[in-house]
Parts: C-alpha cells; structure tokens; sequence
C-alpha cells in the first residue's frame, strides 16, 4: 500500500529552453573558447606599441569579416547562456535552491543583457 | 505503535563529502572564469568596434602580468570544460554501429577532440597569418 | 596453530520505537575471506543478536535489496567482500538520502512513485493482437534501450546522487534512466506522455551531471548518460510544443 | 483489543513474483473494476523470479511443433506429469510469451527481428526465448512495471501473509498479514485467493534459492487443508557454484558449455547421456544428448563420479568442470554476460580463460500446492501458481525454461479463474473473518512474544541449521529408507525444540526475527511434507532417487503423492491420487542423439 505521494509539480517548466541553450553552449565554449583565450589573452596582447597596433589590425580585420561576427554572436552568446545556467546551478548546490526561481533572474538576464551588449558591438564593427 | 522514521541531517557541505563531489564543484565553479573572459572578450570586440587605436590600447594593457596570469587561469579552466565536457559526450551522444555502440575513446575523438583541434587550428591560423 | 581471526563491523542502530537518534554498535565478526559484508551481517543477526534488521535475498547481486552504505560508499553487501577491508573494521549505515526505518532498513516508498511516474511500460496506440506474433525488433534497436533495462532498483545510485538529498521534486536517476528505457524501446509509442513528467520543472532538470551515480550502479546502467540523453529528448520536445503546441502529440499544459 | 484493520478487495493475490504479477494483470484486464490485492513480504522486484537465468520455453520456431514440447516434457518428467495440464500448458506457451514481448520483456532477437531462441537441457528442439541471461530479472521487470500501470492493482509491500482466512462455508476468502513496517497484523479481504509464493529450497543448506524461499505459501495452504502434492520431488541444478550455491545457467551448456571431471573427461558419456561431439563440430551441443541431457540425470551422474573419487577436490567440497573457454570472450560477454559476471566475483574464476569449478544445487520444487488443471486447489476461492503449485506439468522432473513459462500460462490462468469465482460468489461474512485475523494476531503475539524470558530457549539459526543438515543428508539426490528415518525424526525432534524458540526481539518496527521465526515454521511443515513423501514412494523415478528401490515402479508408483498435514506436528498422512495419461504412455526415458519424439 503506497503511503501517499509527494505534491510533485504537475506542469512541464521552461528548464528545456535554459538545458537547451545550457547545452549548445556547453559545446560551443568547449570547442572555440580555449583558442580564443590564447589569441586574444596571449598572442594578439603585447607590450610593445607596434605589435600591439598590428593586433588590433588583425582583430578588426577578422571581427570586421561578417562570418565571423555570426561566428562570435553565435559562440558568446551560447557560453554566456552555458555559464548563466551553470552558475545558477552552483549557487542552488550551495544553498540557495529556495531561490532557484529568482536566480533566474541575474544568471539568465546577465546572459541576455551580454548578448545585447555583444550584438550591439559587433553591428558596429 | 511506530515512533517514526529517522531522517539524517541536512548536510550543508555535501560537496565537501566526496572527492567526486569536490571534482564537480571544481567542474561546476569554472565556469565563473568563462563568464568573466566572455565579459572581457566582448570588452575587447568593443574597443574593435571604437577604433584601431583603443584596441591598440587594449590590447597593450592586457599585456601586462596581471592580465596574463587572468587569462592562465581561465585557459585552465576552459580547457578543464572542455576536458570534462567531452568525457560525458559518449554518454550522452551514444554512436551505434548495428548493434555494438562506437567505443569512448573513438566517439571522444569523433565527436570531441577532433573537432576541438580543427577549430582550434583554424583560429589560431586566421590570428596569426 | 592458527588463532581464529575477527573483524569488526560497526553497524548503524535505529529503532524507531525506543530510539530519537541513532547509535553505532560494534560486533567481532570471524573472519572468511570468501565472505561478503551481508555473511558478516547475517552471522550477527544469526547468533549474536537477533533485534539486528536488514533487507537481503538472493545474495548474487539482482534482487536488489541488500544496499547499504559501507564504509561511506553506498554497496550491494552481496557483493562487498570483507577481504577488502580487513584487518580494519567495517562501517555499515542503511543508505543516506532515504529515512530509516529501523536499523539497516529504508524506507523506499517514495522510490517506488518515482518509479511509478515516469510510467515504466509499452504505451501503444495499436496493440497487436498476440496471434499477430511479436513485435519485430532488430538487435540494434534492442541494443539502443537494453543497458538501461538492467536496472534492479537497488538505488545506491539515489545514495550517490547529492540532488536526491537537495531536491525532493527529483525524480532521481533509476526512475529516469527507467523512464529513458521506454522512450528507446521501438516498441513503444508512449515516449510523449512520458517526456510530459519529465519535463516538469525540477523532475529531471534537477540533474546536474554529478555522473556519481553511474560510478557506483553495480549493473553498470549509466543513468547519468541516460538522463543526459533523455534532457536531449525534452528539449526536442519541448520545441516541438513551442513551434507547434497543437503537433504531433502534444497535451495540455505544454509550452509553459 | 481491538479488531484488526480489515482492507477489502474482489481477489487477494499473495506473492508479488512471476506468477503472482501475472495473475494480477489477468484479473486486472478481465475485469476493470475489480479492486486486487497483492500481498508480498517483499517488494515485487525483490521476489525470487529475478535470479532465473536461462529462458523461458514455447514453441515459436517452424522447425518446432507442440507435441515436441509436450513430449519432452512428460518425458523429462518420467511420465509423472498430467498430461491433460501439459497439454494446455504447451498450447498456452507461445501466446503468453508473446503477450510478455508486448509488455516490452527485452528479448534478444535474431538479425530479423524475430526472438531468438536456445538450445536447452532435455528439450529435443531449441525452443528456449531468453533475454541474454537474465531472463528471469527482465520478465519479472517487465510485469511489475506493467501492474503500474493499472490503477486496480493494490500492493501490500512487505506484507507478511501467515494465515489464510475461510469462512463459515469453507470458501476462502483472504489472509491475515503482518505489515512488517509496524508490525500491525490486518485482514486482507476478498472474494478469491490465490498463492503465488514460490518454492522452498531454503529447507535445504545449499541452494540457488534466495533467503525469502521457505515455503510460506505452501505452508499456509497445507496448514488450512490442501495437500502438498509431489513433495518428495527436489530438484538439484547440476551447476552451481560451490561453498555459495549460485546458479551458473543451464544457458552456458545450450550455447556450448561443456562438463569434465577430474581427469578431463566428459564424463556424461559414460552415463547413456549419448556419445559427445567435438567441440568445434558445428552440431555440438546436441539437444536431448550429454550436457543438454536432463537435470535429474545430470545432478546423479555427478554424485556417481564423486563416488568413484573422479571429481574435483575444492575447498568447498567436491566440484566437476564446466568448462567454456572454446566458446570465446565474444559469445560469452552477448549471450550469457551474467555467467561471466557471477564466476568472477563470486568464485574468483573468469570463463574466458579457466573453467568453473561446479556442483549440484538445490534449486527447484517440483511438488507443491495440490491444484487441478485450472489451477484451483480443494478449497473453494483458493489458487495456486507458480513454484509453490503442483498442476502437475512438472511431474518427476521439470525441465530447465519451462518453470518461467509456467509463471505465466499458469499466474494468468489462475487470474482468470479467481476473478471468476469472486464474480460469482460475491458475498460473504466479514466479521467472522476478521475475528480469525485476530485470533491470529493474538496467537503471534502468545507464541512469540508474551513468553517470559526464555532462559536457555532454542535459537532460530541453530534449528535451521540442524534442518538443513538433515535435508542434505537424509533427503538429497539419493536416498534410502534409513535416511529418511533419520530426517523424519529429526524433523519431529526441531517441532518439538521450536516450541522453546527465543526471539531476542519483541519490538513491532519490521521484526525480521519474527519473520525469520515464522519462515523456519513453514520451512519444518514443507521439509516434513517433502520427508515423509519420499519415505512412502519407494521406488526411483526422476529426482525422486532411492539407492533401496532403485527401479521405477510404474505398476504402484504411476501416482501422485498427497501429503495432508496434521494439526499435532505429527507425521502426515500420505495418499495417492492418479496420473493423467492422454497419449503417452510411460516408456523408457531415454536420452542421446536419436531420443526423443519419433515421428513417423
């Protein structure tokens, strides 16, 4: 005799649309994000103002070329959904799962707001 | 007739309990780092956007040790996404081949590395030509 | 001569008639090298002190009822040998994330209405008469399913699961991996009605990938992977209602 | 005190396995708003069904045909089978395993799609459906996840069911159970009952059986009148694995597994089981010939080889060799991966490379709850199916895969049945019952635990104990009289020492010391049965083995025993009722290339 059940949420969430981007994300930072960090953290910086000039060239340059601006939307905006999902999760698994619904907030909205920011930037490249 | 059942304490610090549990918070925390690159990414895309002259300037400021040892940190702990991220891609995006499921270190590489160092090439090559 | 070796099993004591906490009791066990931690546990109860509770059966590791936590890991006892641990003694406490009930026993209702929820059985909108013969199924469409149907809801994968312990709305990894075995079955036709429990908010989403429960399924099930794949499948569904709430399939509530 | 609770349903299902979740679905889909109970002292996944490994028999294939399968069977039994009961089992076979596919049962298949089916011991034809080798795990899955889905199934996990309850016209019409989680005993009320408990090999020290196989069912209908049918018919599994008993699947001889002894010999061989072939010959293993010969036969030859001191010496008793290497690591790991899994964690041996070391294995009940062909018992409303009944279909000697089959034809057909009688005879007095209940909550409470300290009173473990040794010893693969003697004596002797019995626990909260206490009860009823059985059939005929009466006696013996059970704990009384030949008379049972079904 099954003693009585939970009161388990009876409706389908919007989790799927966050997993989603969460996911695709999670693809897109693990396969374009560490080579991005190595070019625009160590290779294209440089103390010497020539060199420095010359990176910023080929960084116009490439950013100016419109795949690869789809290319940056497409990454960034993906890694930032990745990143908000993750650390939203992190903040419930030390915590705060009471405030699940309101992290939603700061974490996907952060997200949104670098993705507006982003699009901003790279129409006026 | 029964007292009643016992239930364990909460345990606040669970992930402290296992060293699995401390691997997955490790997992979990790098992408704080990601975040913050992606911030400076796009600050960078922005100086683009304003001039060759700021990213010039930018790009010079970043130069600096501070923003290296920055940048080290969150290479690691994408590279550890990326490590981790593929390891669970067999488990999620099971290859069969009739009835025998393509081996880990195959769909790892098919579906994970190879396509990680392709791109990878590719950028690296389009920054440095 | 050979003097009789021991070991000592120190063994979770609760009961709920007489006890608000639990206690740990010790007990000098003879020492077999052919022994499991369930042999140790059975001499006790056998000759040594009778009030000692314990779910066990088939001792060969499928019927599932003997897990317990030994030293700190959740372990079907069947098939924990005490040569892996002597000469050092042996803690045995019933499996965290559950209440107790007394002693080394859980309670598992709850398990069995997760079990429940994600409606564990062929849905088919034509069923086949059994005149008809079986329903075809290559051995690549068994073999998409088959390693998720060998679970034996020993739920030491819900003791390794720290969402199971956080979040009661999870419906825990043997429940979902069950639930992906028969949106994989080519038989079936039911995988909707199934995804539409599964994608309730903290039901399946709950998961975060620790992936501990894969580590310690004693019948190398992998629910980890199969909650990844069946997150893969409500994503998919969930678009589908999104794009087309009145589509193939789609029930009320969709979209929300 | 108080009356105990009282929970009212049409049909009362005791035992939560195979037969048990079978015959509630039939219930269930027969009729929508019957309300049905299933009272199991474990959850229903945990029930002894989940350890069969090798398959399930039915004719599916062209090249098979019925009277094949009916053949080998009445054969494999030594003629002791109901052949009417055969009949209707082999017809019923392929419908029920079919209707468990479409359940989603995970059978593995041929390249077509198909089931695909094994080679088996004493089956002429390969006929054996099997899901890898762990056919039992995956339909006992199959039909407790199906029962989910019907919302008129209710379970009574972790019910200990110790009494039927009859009413005043001798109809029965429930059980009175002890939840174990608090320890409150209720009435569990309905039209109908069938049991579905299962065996009894924990009468017995070494066995494949689980520890919660003792004979509950058994027990309790024997105790309220009907007869333990066959009893004296034990089944010895001839591989399992020594020192722990697991069972290493006949399924590892139907794909090619091989038996040597001590000098490497097969020695079956030297046992009119047939001449071997060679391993690698393409038509190695032949049905009905050497390792796939019957499991009577093979569990004796065994015994004989031991005798002429050709076996292996272990630490855990005399072993032979079930050798597989020949079949290599890819056949093993695809279609008996559990084998593999089992030897190397429990015996330190893996197949690939060395052979198992094995040994026979108490492993089956042949004999069981006296019911007749639509698995009714004398007790009107009151079934049986599964391991606890006797229809017979099973006779002397039951066949390897046809016991998981029988789960299904039989725990459907006793469904159907039940929910019939309740259909038509709906009406009954509940008073009387529950006051039965509580006469037995009361006499629980008097027997095992009102009694002051038992200073010096018998422990459980040392009376099983004292049991087992005596079944090993008195009532194994052979016997004589003397044996016998001994073990019916001994038996009486622990009747009288279990009215001493000490429980150190007098809690309610899941007192698995009572439990254990009532299953020893069961267990010395059901041993008793199986004892005196064996006494008063004094001839040799399948597993039923008399070193004194070494012949078959069809002219006294073509029989079933009836053991009726005597309130005094005294010896039973034993009678005989016929055999069921249709169209096969007794002959000689024969074994090797050309036995079998001849055609003409």
């Amino acid at each position: 005799m099954s003693r009585g059940k939970s009161g388990r949420p009876t409706r389908p969430s919007g989790e799927a649309f966050w997993w989603a981007l969460f996911s695709a994300g999670g693809v897109m930072a693990a396969i374009f994000v560490p080579a991005f960090i190595l070019a625009t953290g160590f290779l294209l910086p440089s103390g010497d103002p020539a060199a420095a000039a010359e990176g910023a060239q080929r960084l116009a340059a490439l950013a100016g070329w419109w795949p690869v601006k789809l290319v940056l939307l497409g990454v960034i905006t993906l890694s930032l959904f990745h990143c908000a999902h993750r650390i939203r999760h992190t903040l419930m698994d030390v915590g705060m799962r009471r405030l699940a619904g309101f992290l939603k907030l700061p974490c996907y909205g952060g997200a949104l707001a670098g993705t507006v920011w982003l699009a901003l930037v790279l129409w006026g490249i | 007739m029964s007292g009643g059942q016992y239930h364990r304490p909460h345990r606040r610090a669970w992930f402290m309990e296992r060293p699995a549990y401390i691997r997955f918070m490790i997992r979990e925390v790098t992408s704080f780092f990601m975040a913050a690159y992606l911030i400076v990414l796009i600050v960078t895309l922005a100086k683009v956007g304003v001039g060759e002259a700021a990213a010039a300037e930018w790009l010079q400021a970043l130069s600096t040790t501070g923003w290296k040892v920055a940048h080290a940190v969150a290479l690691a702990a994408t590279v550890w996404h990326t490590i981790t991220f593929f390891a669970a891609v067999p488990q999620a995006m099971p290859i069969y081949i009739g009835e025998d499921r393509l081996p880990d270190p195959i769909a790892k590489i098919v579906m994970g590395y190879g396509p990680w160092l392709t791109a990878t090439a590719i950028i690296l090559w389009g920054v440095l030509r | 001569m050979a003097e009789t070796k021991t070991i000592t099993l120190e063994l979770f004591r609760y009961h709920p008639e007489t006890d608000s906490e639990p206690r740990f009791q010790s007990y000098e066990v003879p020492y077999d090298e052919d022994w499991v931690v369930l042999d140790a546990i059975n001499w006790i109860k056998d000759y040594v002190d009778g009030s000692v509770t314990h779910r066990w059966s088939c001792r060969m590791g499928v019927c599932g009822s003997c897990g317990m936590m030994v030293n700190g890991e959740p372990k079907l006892t069947c098939a924990a040998f005490l040569k892996n641990y002597y000469p050092f003694p042996i803690k045995v406490e019933p499996l965290v994330n559950f209440p107790v009930e007394r002693d080394l026993v859980v309670d598992m209702e709850g398990f069995m209405d997760k079990l429940q929820d994600v409606k564990p059985y062929i849905i088919r909108d034509d069923v086949n008469d059994t005149s008809e013969g079986e329903y075809l199924q290559t051995p690549a469409e068994l073999a998409q399913y088959k390693q998720y149907s060998m679970c034996i809801n020993c739920m030491l994968c819900y003791s390794a699961c720290p969402v199971v312990g956080h979040e009661d709305d999870f419906l825990g990894p043997a429940a979902l991996a069950l639930g992906h075995r028969y949106n994989k079955d080519s038989r079936d036709q039911g995988q909707s009605e199934r995804l539409e429990v599964m994608l309730r908010s903290e039901a399946m989403w709950g998961c975060t990938f620790v992936g501990e429960c894969t580590v310690v399924c004693p019948k190398h099930v992998d629910p980890a992977g199969a909650i990844q794949q069946a997150k893969a499948m409500g994503a998919q569904e969930y678009f589908k209602r999104f794009v087309m709430p009145k589509g193939a399939g789609a029930t009320k509530g969709a979209g929300a | 005190m108080s009356h105990v609770s009282s929970h009212h349903h049409d049909v009362v299902i005791i035992g939560g396995g195979g037969a048990g979740l079978r015959a509630a679905i039939a219930i269930a889909e027969e009729n929508p708003d019957f309300s049905v109970a299933c009272v199991s002292k474990v959850y229903p996944m945990r029930s002894h069904t989940v350890t069969a490994e090798g398959g399930a028999a039915a004719v599916i294939k062209d090249n098979d045909s019925l009277e094949d399968h009916i053949y080998d069977t009445v054969s494999g039994a030594d003629w002791l089978a109901d052949q009417d009961a055969v009949e209707y089992f082999v017809n019923r076979a392929p419908e029920e395993m079919i209707q468990l596919e479409h359940w989603g049962c995970p059978w593995s298949r041929r390249p077509d799609g198909t089931v695909q089916v094994r080679p088996f011991g004493g089956m002429k034809i390969e006929r054996t459906w099997f899901a890898a080798d762990k056919t039992g795990f995956h339909m006992l899955h199959s039909l407790f996840q199906t029962t989910l889905k019907y919302g008129n199934i209710v379970r009574y996990d972790e019910h200990f069911a110790t009494k039927l309850l009859l009413d005043d016209e001798g109809r029965c019409r429930g059980c009175a159970a002890i939840e174990l989680r608090t320890g409150t005993v209720r009435a569990v009320l309905g039209k109908s009952v069938i049991i579905c408990t299962g065996g009894a090999g924990k009468a017995f020290p070494f066995t494949t059986n689980g520890a919660i196989k003792t004979g509950d069912g058994m027990a309790m209908a024997y105790r309220a009148g009907v007869a333990l049918k066959d009893m004296e018919f034990i089944q010895y599994h001839p591989t399992g694995l020594p020192g722990t008993g697991i069972l290493i699947t006949e399924a590892s001889r139907g794909e090619g597994g091989i038996l040597v002894n001590r000098d490497g010999r097969r020695y079956l061989q030297d046992y009119d089981l047939g001449q071997p072939l060679e391993v690698d010959d393409p038509r190695h293993p032949q049905t009905r010939t050497m390792e796939l010969g019957p499991r009577d036969k093979l569990s004796q030859c065994f015994i004989k080889e031991m005798w002429a001191g050709r076996t292996i010496k272990t630490k855990d008793g005399d072993a032979v060799h079930l050798d597989l290497r020949h079949l290599g690591e890819k056949k093993i790991d695809k279609r008996i991966p559990f084998v593999r899994e089992l030897a190397r964690s429990y015996a330190g041996i893996d197949p690939v490379y060395q052979p198992i070391p094995v040994r026979p294995v108490v492993h089956y009940v042949m004999g069981g709850i006296d019911v007749d062909s639509d698995s009714a018992t004398n007790i009107p409303g009151l079934y049986a199916a599964g391991e606890c009944a006797c229809v017979s279909i099973n006779g002397a000697n039951r066949l390897g895969s046809n016991s998981l089959t029988e789960l299904l034809v039989f725990g459907g057909q006793a469904g159907t049945h039940a929910a019939r009688f309740a259909m038509d005879h709906p009406d009954y007095d509940v008073s009387g019952l529950v006051a039965q209940a509580d006469d037995e909550r009361d006499r629980i409470r008097r027997t095992y635990f009102s009694s002051p300290a038992k200073s010096g009173g018998e422990r459980i473990a040392v009376l099983r104990k004292e049991l087992h040794d005596s079944m090993e010893e008195g009532a194994g693969i052979y016997r004589n009289a003397d044996s016998l003697e001994a073990t019916c004596n001994k038996i009486a002797e622990l009747w009288e020492r279990y009215a001493n019995i000490a429980l150190d626990d007098h809690t309610n909260s899941f007192n698995t010391e009572l439990t254990a206490a009532l299953e020893l009860s069961s267990l010395l009823d059901v041993a008793q049965s199986m004892a005196h059985s064996a006494m008063e059939r004094t001839e040799s005929r399948g597993s039923h083995q008399r070193l004194d009466h070494p012949e078959r006696n069809d002219d006294d013996f073509l029989a079933h025993s009836l053991a009726f059970h005597r309130e005094d704990g005294s010896a039973p009384r034993i009678e005989y009722s016929p055999v069921t030949i249709t169209k096969w008379p007794p002959g000689a049972r024969t074994y090797g290339a050309d036995s079998g079904l001849k055609r003409e």
